[in-house]
This record gives C-alpha cells, sequence and structure tokens, in this order.
C-alpha cells in the first residue's frame, strides 16, 4: 500500500484522535452503555488502520513491528485468563465475579458498588471484573486486529508479491 | 477439605485452562529460548495430564461431575456455562493427551529446522486446549465456540509449510468445509435457543420433543459432525489435510477429528436420547442411514487407499476407512439400543465403537509418525521412489510393522480387540454387514503387506545409502505409542472393564446425565 | 405465518452464501460467499431475541414506565452474536491470508487452475 | 449445464425447502413466549453481576468461559496469520 494524498492524510491526522478516544469511551463503559471491550477495540483498530491506509504500509512498518503488537496481544489474553483464575483464588470458583459488593479497604471498592433495582444514572464504579475484562479484551482485540491488516498490508506491498 | 478434593473440584475448568495459558504465554516465553520454550509446552501438556487423571480417578468411581463457571451453586433455570464430565468425556480426555503429549516429544526433533516454531507450539496448545473443551464441556454453544477454535488452529497448522502449494489448498479446502459446518452447527444452536430457551445440553436432552425443527438440528448436526470426522460422502478434505500436514501435526489433528466423532455419540445418545425412546427398529431411519454411509466410507476409504501412490494420503484414506467402522457402531446402536431384544447387540457395538476410538488414534497416529520419520530421513513422500528402507532404519520399520499389524486387525494388536467387538455386534443385526467390514479389514492388511515390501524391503538404492536412523524423540514418540498399541493388545479385558465399559454405561445412562445438572427436578 | 419473514431472509441470505461457495470458481468469491452464510446465521440469533416493542436490556436511563423483563428484548442471542461476530472476523482473516499466499504460488484465483490435490 | 449441475442444483433445492419449511415453524417474530432463562438474566444482572448492561453481564459473567472461548478465537487466527506471512530468519 502506498502513501495517499495530501488531503486525505491530513484530514486522517484530525480524525485519528476523535476516533480513539470515542473507541476507548466505547470500552471503558461496556458495562453501563451499549458496546464493550470487542466493540470499541474494534473502532480504535480501525482508527489505526485508516493511519495505516493514509500513510502507507512501508510508513507504518517502519514505526511499529508486528512482534510487538502479538506481544500486546499476548499480554491481554493473559491478562484475561488471569481475570479468571484470580476468580479461581479469591472467589473460590473459576470466572467468579469476585469484586461485586467486594470492599477492598474502609469504603473502597474497585468496581464493585451494586446499582440500585430498576433504572439508574450510570454509575462508573459498578459491574465486578467486567470492566477489567473489557480492558483485557479491548487491548487484545486493538493489537490483533491492527496486528493483521498490517501484516497482510506489508506482505502486499512487498516485490516477490508483484509477478 | 483436603488439598485433593479442591483440586478435583477444579480440575474440569483447569484441564482447559492450562493449555490456554500456556499457548497465551508461549510466545512471550519463546522470546527468551527455543529449548525453554519446547519444555514449557511439555510441562503444560504435563499439568494437564496431571489434572485429567485426577478427574478420571473420581470419575470412574464417583459419577459424573457438573463444573458451573462463575457460580458456587447450580441456580435453575441453568443460565451459566457449565462442564458436564462423565466417564465418555474423561475417557476422550486421555486419548488427547496421549496423542499431544506424543506429539510434542516428536515435535522436539522433527520441527527444529523450520522456522516459526514459536506460533507452531501456540497453535498445537490450542487445538489440544479447544479438543479437550469439546469434550468436556455440558453446553451447546460452548461446544460450537469449541469446534471454532480446533477448525481455525488446525487449519493454520495444517498450511505451516507455506512454500508448498498443496498445504495451502489442503488448508483452504478444510477452512471452508469446516468453517461452513461450523455455522450450520450454530444455526442448530439457534434452533434450540427459539424452541427451548437453552442452551445447556442436559436441559435440553430433558425437554426435547423431537419435532421437525429437533429432526432439521438433529440432521444438521450430524452431517456437519460427520463431516468433521470424515464421513463419506464428505470425506474428501480429509486425505488432503492429513497428508499435507505435517505428522507431527497429523496426529493432533487426529485427536480434533475424534472430538468430532465425540460429539456424534453425545448428540446422537444423550441430547437426543429422549427423542428416540419410542422408536423401534424399522423406524430408526436415521440409524439405517448412518450405517449405509459408514459402509460406504469403509469401502471408499479402502478402495482409495489402494490407488494412493503418496505414503501420506494412502494413510490419510485408511484413517477415512477406520472412521467408517466407528461410524458403523453409531448407527447399529441408533438401531438396536431401544429395542429391549437387541440391546445387548447394542451395547456390544457401541464397547466395540468407543474402544475403537482409541485404537483408531493410535494405530492411523503411529503409522503418520512412522511416515513422517521416512519424510524426515530421506526427504520422500512418494511410494514409488522408496526402496530398501529396513536396512537402515531398523527400529522405524518395526513401529511400522506394529501399526500395520493393528490398523488391519491382526490378533496380538489392539485393533483385532475392537473390531472383533464391532463383527460380533453387526454380525447379529445382519450377517452381510460384518462380513463387508471383514473384507475390507483384510484389503488393509493388503494394502500395508504391498506397501511394506516396496518401501521397507526390495532392492537397495544408491540415493538412500547414507539415510539414518531418525532421532532420539522422534523414536520416543512411536514406541510410546507402539508400546501402548502391545499392551492394550496383549489385555483388552482389562482395558474394556476399566476404560471402555465406565465410558458406554455413562453415555447410556442418559437419566443420570441429566439429573447430575437439574437435580431430580 | 406472514410474521416470519424475517426467518425467510435468513434462509434466503445463507443460500445466496452457499450459491457462491458452491457455484463460483473464485476464492475471493468463495469467501464473500461464506461471510454472507455468516450474516445470515448472526441476522437468525438476533432476529430469535426480539420481543415486539422490546427496548435494550440496559438499565442505564431506561425510558420511563418501561416493564421488565416483559418489554427488554432478550440479553443472550446477543451475547451468542457478538461471540460469533468475531469468530467470523477471526475465520475471515485466516482465509483472506491463505488466498493471498495461493495468489503468490499458483497467479490465479480461479479454482479450476489451481486443484492439484485429486484422488 | 452438466450432469454435475443438475444434481447440485436439485440437493440445493431440497435443503432450502427443509430449511424454508423450519423458518416458518419457528415461533412468530417478535414473540419468543416465556424464556425462563433471559427472564432470570434480565430480572437478576444488576444484583447479581452488578451491572445495568444486560449484554454485558451475559458476555462476560454468565457466559464468561464462552467469551474466553472468543477471545482465544481471536488469538488463534492471529497466530496463525503471523505464522502464514513469517519471513525466514536471516
Amino acid at each position: 500500500m502506498s502513501e495517499m494524498s495530501k488531503i486525505v492524510r491530513t484530514i486522517s491526522n484530525v480524525i485519528f484522535p476523535l476516533i480513539t478516544i470515542f473507541g476507548l469511551y466505547v470500552i471503558a463503559h461496556g458495562h453501563l452503555t451499549p458496546g464493550g471491550g470487542f466493540q470499541g477495540g474494534a473502532v480504535v483498530a480501525s482508527g489505526c488502520i485508516m493511519l495505516l491506509a493514509a500513510y502507507g504500509s512501508a510508513w507504518a512498518f517502519e514505526r511499529i513491528k508486528e512482534k510487538r503488537l502479538t506481544a500486546f496481544e499476548s499480554l491481554g489474553a493473559v491478562w484475561f485468563i488471569g481475570v479468571a483464575f484470580l476468580g479461581l483464588f479469591v472467589g473460590g470458583i473459576f470466572f467468579a465475579n469476585f469484586l461485586v459488593g467486594l470492599k477492598l479497604f474502609d469504603n473502597f471498592t474497585l468496581f464493585g458498588n451494586i446499582p440500585v433495582v430498576g433504572s439508574t444514572l450510570a454509575d462508573i464504579n459498578t459491574g465486578g471484573v467486567l470492566p477489567l475484562m473489557n480492558f483485557a479484551v479491548g487491548l487484545k482485540v486493538i493489537a490483533g486486529l491492527f496486528a493483521v491488516v498490517l501484516v497482510m498490508a506489508y506482505a502486499s506491498s512487498l516485490k516477490e508479491w508483484k509477478k | 477439605m483436603n488439598l485433593l478434593d479442591v483440586l478435583i473440584q477444579h480440575s474440569p475448568p483447569l484441564i482447559v485452562a492450562v493449555p490456554l495459558l500456556g499457548a497465551f504465554l508461549t510466545p512471550l516465553v519463546g522470546r527468551i529460548n527455543e529449548k525453554v520454550r519446547n519444555i514449557f509446552a511439555l510441562v503444560m501438556i504435563s499439568i494437564t495430564g496431571f489434572f485429567i487423571a485426577l478427574l478420571a480417578s473420581d470419575v470412574f468411581t464417583n459419577g459424573p461431575r457438573v463444573y458451573v463457571f462463575g457460580a458456587q451453586n447450580l441456580t435453575l433455570p441453568v443460565v451459566r456455562v457449565l462442564f458436564e464430565v462423565d466417564s465418555l468425556s474423561i475417557f476422550m480426555a486421555i486419548v488427547t493427551f496421549i496423542l499431544a503429549f506424543v506429539a510434542l516429544v516428536y515435535s522436539w526433533s522433527f520441527m527444529k529446522e523450520n522456522d516459526g516454531l514459536d506460533k507452531y507450539y501456540t497453535l498445537v496448545l490450542l487445538v489440544v486446549a479447544s479438543t479437550l473443551g469439546m469434550e468436556l464441556t455440558g453446553d451447546i454453544f460452548n461446544f460450537f465456540v469449541f469446534l471454532e477454535i480446533s477448525c481455525i488452529s488446525s487449519c493454520a497448522l495444517i498450511a505451516f509449510w507455506v512454500h508448498k502449494g498443496e498445504s495451502l489448498e489442503a488448508a483452504f479446502k478444510y477452512i471452508v468445509i469446516s468453517s461452513i459446518g461450523a455455522l450450520f452447527v450454530l444455526f442448530a444452536v439457534g434452533i434450540f435457543y427459539a424452541q427451548y430457551n437453552a442452551l445447556n445440553i442436559a436441559t435440553l436432552a430433558n425437554v426435547i420433543q423431537f419435532t421437525f425443527l429437533d429432526k432439521v438440528a438433529l440432521v444438521l448436526l450430524v452431517v456437519v459432525l460427520g463431516m468433521k470426522a470424515g464421513l463419506v460422502p464428505m470425506h474428501m478434505w480429509l486425505p488432503d489435510s492429513y497428508g499435507e500436514a505435517p505428522p507431527s501435526v497429523t496426529i493432533v489433528i487426529i485427536g480434533a477429528t475424534q472430538a468430532s466423532l465425540y460429539g456424534v455419540f453425545r448428540m446422537c445418545f444423550t441430547l437426543y436420547s429422549g427423542a428416540f425412546q419410542n422408536i423401534t427398529i424399522s423406524e430408526s431411519t436415521i440409524g439405517l442411514i448412518i450405517i449405509m454411509l459408514a459402509l460406504l466410507t469403509i469401502l471408499i476409504g479402502v478402495l482409495m487407499a489402494l490407488i494412493q501412490t503418496d505414503f501420506r494420503r494412502l494413510i490419510g484414506f485408511v484413517a477415512v476407512a477406520e472412521i467408517g467402522y466407528i461410524f458403523l457402531t453409531i448407527g447399529v446402536g441408533l438401531v438396536t439400543l431401544h429395542d429391549p431384544d437387541m440391546i445387548e447387540v447394542g451395547k456390544t457395538a457401541m464397547q466395540g465403537g468407543i474402544f475403537h476410538i482409541i485404537n483408531d488414534c493410535l494405530d492411523v497416529g503411529l503409522l503418520f509418525l512412522v511416515a513422517g520419520a521416512i519424510y524426515y530421513a530421506t526427504r520422500e513422500t512418494s511410494l514409488n521412489e522408496m526402496s530398501g528402507l529396513a536396512r537402515n532404519m531398523r527400529c522405524t520399520t518395526i513401529f511400522f510393522l506394529i501399526g500395520l499389524l493393528a490398523v488391519s486387525g491382526i490378533p496380538p494388536m489392539n485393533g483385532f480387540a475392537s473390531k472383533l467387538l464391532i463383527y460380533q455386534s453387526t454380525y447379529q443385526l445382519n450377517p452381510i454387514i460384518s462380513i463387508i467390514a471383514i473384507l475390507a479389514s483384510i484389503m488393509l492388511l493388503a494394502i500395508f503387506v504391498k506397501v511394506f515390501y516396496s518401501a521397507f524391503l526390495g532392492p537397495k538404492i544408491s540415493k538412500f545409502e547414507n539415510v539414518k536412523e531418525v532421532s532420539k524423540s522422534m523414536l520416543i514418540g512411536m514406541g510410546v505409542v507402539s508400546c501402548i498399541i502391545i499392551i492394550f493388545g496383549l489385555f483388552p479385558n482389562i482395558v474394556i472393564h476399566y476404560l471402555v465399559e465406565p465410558a458406554v454405561n455413562a453415555l447410556l445412562n442418559n437419566a443420570q446425565y441429566i439429573s447430575v445438572v437439574l437435580g431430580g427436578v | 405465518m406472514i410474521y416470519n419473514i424475517p426467518f425467510i431472509a435468513v434462509v434466503v441470505m445463507i443460500f445466496i452464501g452457499l450459491y457462491a461457495v458452491v457455484f463460483r470458481r473464485n476464492l475471493i468469491k468463495m469467501v464473500i460467499g461464506i461471510t454472507i452464510i455468516e450474516c445470515g446465521v448472526n441476522l437468525f440469533l438476533i432476529t430469535l431475541g426480539y420481543r415486539e416493542g422490546g427496548v435494550a436490556p440496559i438499565y442505564t436511563s431506561l425510558p420511563k414506565g418501561t416493564r421488565y423483563p416483559s418489554e427488554m428484548v432478550l440479553p443472550v442471542p446477543q451475547a451468542l452474536t457478538l461471540t460469533s461476530i468475531v469468530i467470523g472476523v477471526a475465520v475471515l482473516a485466516l482465509m483472506l491470508s491463505l488466498v493471498m499466499h495461493i495468489y503468490k504460488h499458483y497467479g490465479t484465483l480461479d479454482v479450476r487452475k489451481i486443484r492439484r490435490l485429486k484422488e | 449445464m452438466t450432469t454435475r449441475h443438475i444434481v447440485a442444483v436439485l440437493v440445493f433445492s431440497i435443503v432450502a425447502v427443509f430449511f424454508v419449511f423450519s423458518a416458518l415453524m419457528i415461533h412468530p417474530f417478535g414473540d419468543p413466549g416465556s424464556p425462563d432463562m433471559d427472564n432470570h438474566i434480565i430480572k437478576n444482572t444488576q444484583t447479581e453481576a452488578g451491572t445495568n448492561n444486560g449484554v454485558t453481564s451475559v458476555v462476560f459473567d454468565y457466559r464468561g468461559f464462552d467469551t474466553l472461548g472468543e477471545a482465544t478465537i481471536l488469538f488463534t487466527a492471529v497466530a496463525g496469520v503471523m505464522m502464514i506471512f513469517r519471513r525466514k530468519k536471516r
């Protein structure tokens, strides 16, 4: 993939932060509003892919290697399964939502509040392990999807592929 | 509650989670050192084996065990994913563990010269984890998820030698067929969900009514899982992918294929057991259709194997024929088990079928390992080019002889024990079926004698002057499988009594499977 | 009967996809066919969970006077669909990379010219 | 049109008829009856999972193990693509 015109590059520069912020919002509010790790991760990854398309694969490949991305992906996966294992060690069962109602110190809860039953306003400090898992999945999806597209773009721009 | 009880209680999720964790960590561990990574993968598989052994000791004595994810107690209606481990599940898990362990030991030196081994070990661990997940799960959507993992990771492994066009082609064929198949499984899951608002196998088995929609779902499930196992007429992917994948991987993929077979057993005899209860022998159309297809599978597998010139494709077609024997027992079981006069026949057939699962894995797996060893030593897969290999590769020749005798069902080997049970039961149903089965077995022997004569005996060729015996880890891998084959062949009664019979009883005791979850509701 | 038109649409989508897989000769078109089948199955799951006049099963700022659970759509099919979509993406990525490599090896995407593994 | 095509079209249409019939036999669109499992989830998502979002509670809590499988699938696909596009070591 080669570089696109200056107009495209400028506009993608301007839009990229907005896309990223929106994607991170979708990830962070996954337990309150429609959305979650996968959806938000896909939004952020598509923002990254937009930059890749605008600047060309060689530019992107100089700045980030797919090895680093796969390491991030592994990290996300380990984080996810790690939370599940924490459920086993702390909550006594695999995948237990052990943070709900758990008071860590005096009154501090980490995502541990229980919402009032019925229609409520959004309280971000709820959900137990759900936000943690959302973050893990978000990291995974961002790194994974971007790595796939990056590798494909780079491989198709190599000379040996063009006959 | 002592530590052992706690470990046993938590072993169902750990059996799947440990290889998964290993797969996630392998890319990170692989950055340290190649040797550390290989040892790490082996250790992860061994830990899994430890948990499988613990759970097996419990399940074979105390009956099925349920593990609910995310909650201490089971609440009704069943909303959570749960694992339900009965003797059949744990039997399949043992099979998978043996194959995975052998594959990892064998890979140590077989794959040494390749690059991209981090990903290789990751994917092998993923296939193992997904196969175990398919075997232990008690939730039908979870089964679909693990089916997808196994098909994606097997496909990537089949394409491991990317510089070969044939392996890419085989991988593409495999993923097209298995992803469409998996989507139809999802469609069947949707049908169940629409009718009964449940995804749990025990709950579904309790309420299933055999409406038109259920029949459609049953046909979809049997067709798709049969396709994944290699039932004719959807068998064409199997020899391709078995023949083109690296042989160390083929043995793991055999395990994944057998998990699909396990799925057929589970769907036919647990999920639909209540629905089949009132069907007499003349009405059990699906059983008769499966018997027909199974006979076709055996015949086509054997006949196609006759004309092959590529060693590994030949074994692939033999694997198709062996799958046919297991499907034969499924068909016989479906026809006979609900008829009070014939129930003993059905039980014998099921014993033969389930015993044949492990024998098939070991025999065909051993043959693939031998083919891999020959490829490693000579870089040759065509049978027309091989000759006189017995002089330089004595151990491999012995292993090949063991595999040959086992796969064609000759008395001192394990293949004989299970095939005898199959012949017995089918003879009581209809003598023609058993005659066809025996004839096919004899033809298998003929095929392999021909291969043995042309590849291992025969005149010396100058090209193979400097061929050496393969290295130790490969010999250990083949040796382990051969030992198990011989032990199973010498003491089939013990194996049947302690492993196979509990599995068959668990499979046929549908009420227990349901009541463990629903608690007599 | 007339209310089941969404399910008929599902069947139509599945068979359009199957048609592409079975009768088309181009690898990319086969991949597109598989994606269409997958969309059909996803649509099937989503339509199963619809309750007439229902809102999304989310309590944050629920419209006033909504009765639950009878006026919320079912959450489980949505979760299943989410899983199925991600699986679809994964399969698509793998298939496309295989197609790229096949094109590199054979210089064509025509199934008839690629087949080496016969009999 | 070869014979192979005709057979394929025949099989295709027979299967299609079965699918259409099953589509007609599923419960009417928009009326799933009384779904126990889903009603249980909608009622208990705030107390058990501690979240307002019913779908997220199913994805990560009630059926969290499926999501682990799903994350694994993405991981598998990325590993597979990386393996297929690997470059030779120098």
